[in-house]
């Protein structure tokens, strides 16, 4: 018995039109896309040279629904994205060279060289970054939500959870608090098919995550997690409806981990056929199609975001290698806050 | 001045804060109409509404995780634990999100977990824990134990004003036992200063919470001995006042660590080792530990009672150390 | 959208028959409930006689729930009852003696004056000891059922939470990994209604809790907690299911707290029109009409009972009494076990 | 015997225990299929069946809470956390439900919980601790911690057969650095019985872990200066070999005590103000602790290196106390 929506894909520029985007955003979605993936793929390059430190993870096959889901969302909105999440950051403005500056264990990556790989955050960007213990961050999310809610300020939040995390208490506390309070929050689950090696027969034992939704008294949703616009669309509309003072909606967006777990992992345990099935639902691929038949993308179009895009990122490896290793002897600094830290815009 | 038991003196000092900062907000199980377990907040959704004072599900990780994002979203939360040992359930929030978000992300977390704790009323093995050591060795975390009234106050609105995630664990036994008179005024109480609860020569005891009025009566009645006992109040255990205790153990040259805590690997191992690297030409008698057993809280009043530092056994010990 | 199933009430001592009880089953739980409320009721008076140590806590109108789940359970069942479930200790056979001397912390109860209150089980009778963190005694439950499950035994494990408890995280993933390895389980929710101060829509904010089975891929009941065949059907049903390997359920037993979440607590904030209301459904009251509407209960044997049951209670406390307090001596014995311990009928 | 690394060790100490004992199995994420995140568990499903090498979802508090009721109902179960770090999301079940169930209920819980925990290779702050002091404080938990290959397998087995709780403490950046001769039949390693790494007559260090082979390292440069140095290695923190580290301290009069886990409130307090309170008439020098800096663990390599304590830090340590 299916309890969530399933969500239709968007057939048309004009309909996605309605929905707040015009042809200049969706191309501007396009190029975050790719910039996502190239910073993914150029960073896994890095890594084989040996220049980036201990493990590496990529969120291929994840890049529409991370960029749908934050250009759905306010300047003023919050979110918690996870580690196959990096559209979330590239859309919310961290400039890559930052990004290589993190993977490299630099001092001038988000982190300072004190935490690696996507465990990072720009909050100045409305970003909070991930720990590695999932989803830990949830009821961060929810406390995010909390403080919109006392102060009464039209702001949501987002959480982003995996569909293996989805069995550990932090994503029950978080939803059920979340429900019971009618907070501005929207949690997002990017549902791969696998937790690790695991598959999600093993994780859950309902038809869809988003049917849990109505455990905690909200709605839930199912979005094919390829298609930005679908992604986009119905995650807006979960921000707005969340903005509107109508309380949390889960979405739960399906796709395929397309790599191992990490760089060290092949992923022999996924069957091949099921690689090869998604990889027709390339969500970049998918995008470039929709543009050409839909928004009549040229070849003059494609080209140079390709070129500006491939230079944007050797500028920014360049640069993130000009960025020096953090200085020893600042171990144990920034371990207490100081008053000062508070003085932020966020913290006024 | 006011006259204020300690379980007045922490309610004061909240209710100063919440009238001056609107950021502060209280949440926690049964702490709205019900005014919490010990009716610390008793009065206080009346006062500020049920946004400020919000009654919790039982979920602490959803208390102390959503804390967490209302601090980073800037305001000044305060969760209340029903009883100080329910803070396991979130012990990962506390650890892995709140401790290191500082040092990782640069995103400082100022938030206040208010922990009901200690012994001495057949609470049992869930309702009588001093878990303070376990916080006391986590990176970024700040705890504080107050042993009176004033310091109550004091030291809750300096928690609130932290910038840190701050772990204040108020001494069940003490609520209502202790009363004293406090300035009903705002103040603080600075973190990291050892609060000379009683001075003396020959002796020093080094000790927090509900044991600083152990160590009292203990110190009392070594008098007739002609023994004198020097008993520092440590307020805060991160930080803690090295210097203080360095000073007093050099002016004494004799020391006793005691804490409520169970002992294998609680705090008085951290103090008593400081003391013996950077005290070690001064001391004339071994650091001594006085502590409670390496067991859970019994239930039942004799054994309880013989889990908890007594003050006869702190009179023992000192005895000791005074004739070392 | 209500999902979860509702229990029709038992309308014969045929229909009952046929679920397996018959008419001496039935005064044996009749008694059962009495001996229940009654040690409830006398230890609330040793405690005001200063005789009970700590705090005090009953489950009286929860009489119907426990002894109904017990009851259904067979004799190699185990199950995690909590401190309103007392009438499990007394249907699986703890003396009432040795729960005066657990209350009085008497070196004779079941934990040796080391915990208190319903603190406490007979591991030989198949139960297993709360702790105080709600609810985390139901993952425990969940092992029980895995360990049967691995050596394959016809065994069930019997999990209770309040309401309250379900917002915790222990709650889902303890339901969570029952569902997925469908593990021979059923979950009692005691939900009657308030936790400590707090109202179920601050609990929670789905219809009911039973409908969260379904976030777990089993089946939800609700029954109503007052009706003591009711509530033994269902968990018979229940417990058979998943001796057959249709794995868990989870049963929503409908009660009201009659009194404060302890001695100390008025209850002041329970509406008194909810008390009068839920008075009149009395469960041992209400199962002394049905025996005498269906199953010819006399007076004289209702006299009989009462009479045996008081002199059962008066001689228990005599005997509790009599228990020494624990010697200060034995205080650390015990904190880690010894290769004998594990020398029991379970450990084998 | 067979040449085995460390991890090897561990496979096969557990394959033994599999074997000889229907009751032991295994829970954990990906150790199935994947054989586990370090693959320990490499070709056990195979061998042993999906219900004793079982997958979970990613659960840890079902994992250790799970093990708990498995354990009671008379299984052995061993779980394994992906990283040690994560044992943080069950902590309030080790330390609410199996530590205390024996001491309550009267109810063993023979669990073992493997834990792959340290640093040294940049897995930054969630995937390099070692949070053995956290639980060496918790009464009713026992803790082990490995050095070599030999007592990897040894310890590991008896683990198992422990009738209480056990924190199996496995070293990540020992796994395939360390191969040894690791004899091929089943045998047990005592717990409370620490190992002379290498005997020494001027200073002792005490340590465990990966630390053991760092203090190897120093110890060998000592040479050069004619210091003689004692390297016990403590093998388990709960229960410690109090003994024999009383027994080299009254020898060599000089300690040092070396760990990875964070210094304030770290395991290395405990032994040091034991020392310092057993010993004390001995010692001829401050017994110096060395140890992790007090912040999360780094990333970054040169903050990492600057975290873990290296060779010249322990050099230099037992230099300034050769020559106190
Ligand atoms: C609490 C916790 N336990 C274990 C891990 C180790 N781990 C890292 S990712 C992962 C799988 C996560 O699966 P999912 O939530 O589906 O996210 P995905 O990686 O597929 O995006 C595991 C088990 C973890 N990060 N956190
Ligand atoms: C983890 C945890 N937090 C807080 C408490 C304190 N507490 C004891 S009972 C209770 C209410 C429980 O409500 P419910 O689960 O509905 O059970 P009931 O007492 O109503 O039977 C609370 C908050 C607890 N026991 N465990
Ligand atoms: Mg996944
Ligand atoms: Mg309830």
């Amino acid at each position: 018995m299916a309890i969530a929506r399933e969500a239709e894909p968007v057939s048309s520029l004009h309909e996605i039109r309605e929905a707040g985007l015009d042809r200049e955003d969706l191309l501007g979605m396009y190029r975050t896309m790719l910039i996502t993936r190239g910073i993914e793929e150029r960073g896994h390059i890095l890594y084989k040279q040996g220049k980036i430190p201990g493990s590496f993870y990529t969120g291929r096959g994840n890049e529409a629904s991370s960029v749908g889901v934050a250009t759905a969302m306010g300047g003023d909105d919050v979110g918690t994205p996870l580690h196959r999440d990096m559209g979330v950051h590239v859309t919310r403005g961290v400039e890559p060279w930052r990004i290589f500056a993190q993977y490299m264990g630099r001092a001038d990556g988000p982190t300072r060289g004190r935490d690696g790989n996507v465990h990072m955050a720009d909050s100045k960007l409305g970003l909070l970054a991930m720990v590695s213990h999932l989803p830990a961050m949830l009821p961060v999310a929810v406390g995010c939500a909390l403080a919109f809610r006392i102060r009464e300020e039209r702001r949501v939040s987002v959480g982003w959870f995996g569909e293996g995390a989805s069995a550990r208490g932090d994503c029950h506390e978080a939803m059920n608090l979340a429900g019971v309070r009618r907070l501005p929050i929207v949690f997002i689950c990017d549902n791969n098919q696998w937790a690790y090696s695991t598959p999600t027969h093993l994780e859950y034992a309902c038809e869809t995550l988003a049917d849990r939704a109505q455990a905690y008294g909200f709605e839930g949703v199912v979005v094919d997690g390829t298609d930005v616009l679908a992604v986009y669309r119905e995650a807006k509309r979960a921000i707005e409806k969340a903005r509107e003072g109508g309380g949390p909606t889960m979405i739960e967006s399906l796709t395929l981990r397309m790599e191992g777990h990490a760089v060290h992992d092949d992923a022999f345990y996924v069957p091949k056929e099921m690689f090869e099935e998604w990889a027709k639902r390339d969500p970049i691929e998918r995008f470039r199609s929709w543009l050409r038949e839909n928004a009549a993308l040229t070849d003059d179009e494609e080209d140079e975001v390709a070129a500006s895009v491939k230079k944007l990122l050797a500028d920014a490896i360049n640069r993130a290698e000009e960025s020096p290793l953090p200085d020893p002897s600042s171990l144990t600094e920034g371990v207490f806050a100081t008053p000062e830290d508070l003085d932020t815009p966020h913290h006024k | 001045m006011a006259e204020m038991t300690y379980l007045q003196a922490i309610s004061d000092g909240l209710r100063v804060e919440m009238r001056r900062d609107k950021r502060v907000f209280v949440i926690g199980e049964d702490v709205g109409v019900y005014g919490g377990a010990f009716k610390v907040t008793l009065g206080f959704q009346e006062e500020f509404g049920p946004w400020r004072v919000i009654d919790s599900p039982l979920s602490e990780t959803a208390i102390v995780g959503g804390c967490t994002g209302a601090a980073i979203m800037g305001m000044r939360p305060v969760a209340e634990m029903q009883f100080a040992d329910f803070i396991s359930c979130a012990w990962d929030q506390l650890v892995t999100v709140a401790a290191k978000q500082r040092y990782r992300a640069g995103t400082p977390v100022p938030i206040v977990v208010r922990l009901p704790s200690g012994g001495g009323f057949s609470g049992g093995p869930f309702h009588s824990q001093n878990p303070e050591s376990s916080f006391a060795h986590i990176a970024g975390l700040k705890v504080v134990c107050p042993a009176t009234p004033e310091d109550a106050k004091g030291l809750l609105i300096s928690a609130i004003e932290d910038p840190n995630p701050v772990l204040y664990f108020e001494h069940k036994h003490l609520y209502r036992r202790l009363k004293a008179d406090v300035p009903e005024e705002r103040y603080t109480v600075p973190f990291g200063k050892a609060r000379v609860h009683r001075e003396g020569d020959d002796v020093t005891v080094v000790t927090w919470g509900a044991m600083v009025h152990t160590a009292g009566d203990a110190a009392k009645e070594l008098e007739a001995d002609g023994v004198s006992v020097e008993i520092l109040d440590l307020r805060t255990l991160i930080p803690w006042d090295k210097k203080a205790v360095l000073e007093s153990a050099e002016k004494t040259s004799k020391v006793l660590v005691l804490h409520e805590d169970t002992r294998t690997g609680g705090f008085g191992g951290e103090i008593a080792s400081t003391i013996a690297e950077e005290a070690f030409e001064h001391l004339d008698a071994p650091i001594v530990r006085i502590a409670a057993a390496d067991s859970p809280v019994p239930f039942s009043p004799p054994l309880e009672k013989a889990f908890i530092p007594q003050v006869d056994d702190v009179v023992k010990g000192l005895k000791e150390l005074a004739a070392y």
